[in-house]
């Protein structure tokens, strides 16, 4: 192809590149697309033009510290992440018991879960649990210090798809058949 | 690819003449492995370019250069000579049935030169596939993708916990603390303790509750009745509520023990 | 950000994701975007609608062996090569010789190539193919040793910009004049 010669060629020429580069351009990057016969003055014209250009559109030209890159508008970023998730992290050991501990014992408080587990609770495992929604405070044991009982919610049976605790596989079934009985 | 002289080199030293048979010399052999492929490169080259007959070629003449040839580089690339005097091997066999009476018909296939040629026609199709793949564009070379950025936004989503894993947190519990054999939990024993922690969600909202305003008598059926009533025997065991009664038959009041 | 519920919010995070995806989507791809409230005859639709809107723009969409992808126009090419002037390489032609039989006649055994190119294979032939991930082991032929059948893979197709190995170069085009057996 001849080299482009007037500002629409150039401004597309331009357009291709960036679009395509994968990275940020410099303004010497871009210099190098039209083999020197362009101005630096000229140059960041056609930027400010395809700027404009690109104004009502899905991506947009932004300038960064090492240049010139389109980058999609934040409104379609979280769309576009759903193509690549994250890995799904996961509770804790400790998180996981003390969530076990309150399903299958409660109501409990601290004391209990940490006599049962045999260490101590974090209050940062309880604080999680009760930002999901998973347990809360359901009263208070009448003992010194008046511990408060957790409980699980009806959200935590919504998010374990079960109607009642019921529902929970009961720990007779496998009690006897695969925790051994040691004692 | 074709060649011509001008393109062929040996120690800097344009190669003045072509060879007119198989036969390599030995201060060309890099010279060749670069500008053709193999035998059948050479012979395809040859017969293409000089309109070579593959009969022509001085057979007896050929295989004594190659069994020098052979000789004198046994320490390098003898393969490559391998390759080489296995088709000179090839042609000697086509030449020496070509030169036997013939019977009065002879079928094209049975034309000892036929498969020698299906080959060198085969490679030499590879050859110009291999040509036309190398100027298709690719990504990567003339094929540009589109690429631009977007900010990868971190969902901070909560974890999922499946039933199994929880039961398996409190299989593991209960493996630990050696717990087992006090505390076999049941259904019923659970929708026990799902009433309790009800009972005082409930008491903690209201304050003091009259006792058969926790029970409803139309729309729950007796089972569910019989539980409520043992988590508040439980409740009350546990030293977690309060019930009292001013007098006989007066009404009954359940509180938290903790809301005074 | 809400989902998208009209066509043109639809088509704005189509395009958004193909811009910056750097590689092929396939429909089940573009689907993770609408979080399953998509059908599949609606996105083929969509899709076409956008290449239609690129039609006379600087990169077009098209489809690949693994999904479509938007790439500069041709007559950009050349502008663009000038921003990585150390390109890759080019293979030797033992390579393109080697990838030919394998792309043309797959899948095929080392012995196989070497029958028909009439020399030995050099393993590091096969390396740089199988690296660029343009061919791999689909099997191997039972017969003694299992010697491993190659083939082209999909990538291949994308870099090549098929869809298929139908749209390779037919092999009756590299068919040349007979070789005359005049005696």
């Amino acid at each position: 192809m001849k080299e482009p010669d007037n500002i629409t060629e150039m401004k597309q020429v331009l357009e291709a590149a960036l679009l395509t580069a994968g990275q940020p351009l410099s303004l010497d990057d871009m210099l190098k697309l039209f083999a020197g016969r362009m101005e630096r003055t000229t140059l960041r014209m056609l930027l400010d033009e395809l700027k404009q250009d690109w104004a009502e559109k899905t991506l947009e030209l932004v300038q960064v510290a090492t240049g010139y890159r389109f980058q999609a508008r934040q409104q379609f970023s979280e769309f576009i992440t759903r193509l690549n998730p994250e890995r799904q992290p996961k509770y804790s050991r400790a998180v996981m018991e003390t969530l076990a501990i309150i399903a299958y014992r409660q109501p409990v408080t601290r004391g209990d879960i940490e006599q049962i587990r045999g260490v101590a609770v974090n209050p940062n495992v309880m604080r999680q649990l009760q930002e999901r929604d998973w347990i809360d405070v359901v009263g208070q044991r009448e003992v010194p210090g008046r511990p408060s009982l957790y409980a699980t919610t009806k959200h935590f049976l919504d998010d374990l798809n079960l109607r009642s605790l019921s529902e929970l596989p009961p720990m007779d079934d496998f009690a006897q058949s695969e925790i051994p009985l040691d004692n | 690819m074709l060649l011509t002289t001008s393109e062929i080199k040996i120690k800097g030293e344009l190669l003045s003449e072509l060879p007119q048979d198989l036969y390599i010399p030995p201060d060309a052999l890099e010279v060749y492995l670069e500008a053709f492929e193999g035998p059948l490169d050479l012979l395809l080259y040859l017969i293409r370019k000089h309109n070579l007959d593959i009969l022509d070629i001085p057979m007896a003449e050929l295989t004594a250069q190659y069994m020098v040839y052979v000789e004198k580089m046994k320490v390098i690339k003898l393969e490559l000579a391998a390759d080489y005097l296995l088709m000179s091997a090839m042609l000697i066999e086509i030449k020496s049935r070509m030169l036997l009476p013939k019977p009065a018909e002879i079928a094209e296939e049975d034309d000892p030169r036929a498969e020698l040629v299906r080959r060198l026609m085969e490679y030499e199709a590879i050859k110009l596939a291999a040509q036309r793949l190398d100027e298709m564009p690719k990504v990567g070379e003339e094929i540009a993708v589109a690429a631009a950025y977007y900010q990868h936004i971190s969902e901070i989503k909560p974890p999922e916990v499946s039933l199994d894993e929880l039961v398996e947190a409190w299989r593991n519990v209960l493996k630990r603390a050696k717990l087992n054999s006090h505390h076999k939990i049941g259904k019923a024993e659970l929708s026990v303790r799902e009433h309790m922690s009800q009972i005082l969600r409930r008491l903690k909202a209201d304050g003091m509750v009259e006792f058969s305003q926790l029970f409803d008598m139309a729309s729950e059926g007796l089972a569910k009745l019989v539980v409520n009533f043992l988590a508040i025997l439980e409740l009350a065991k546990e030293g977690l509520i309060r019930i009292t009664q001013q007098q006989a038959f007066s009404p009954i009041y359940l509180q938290a023990n903790a809301s005074e």
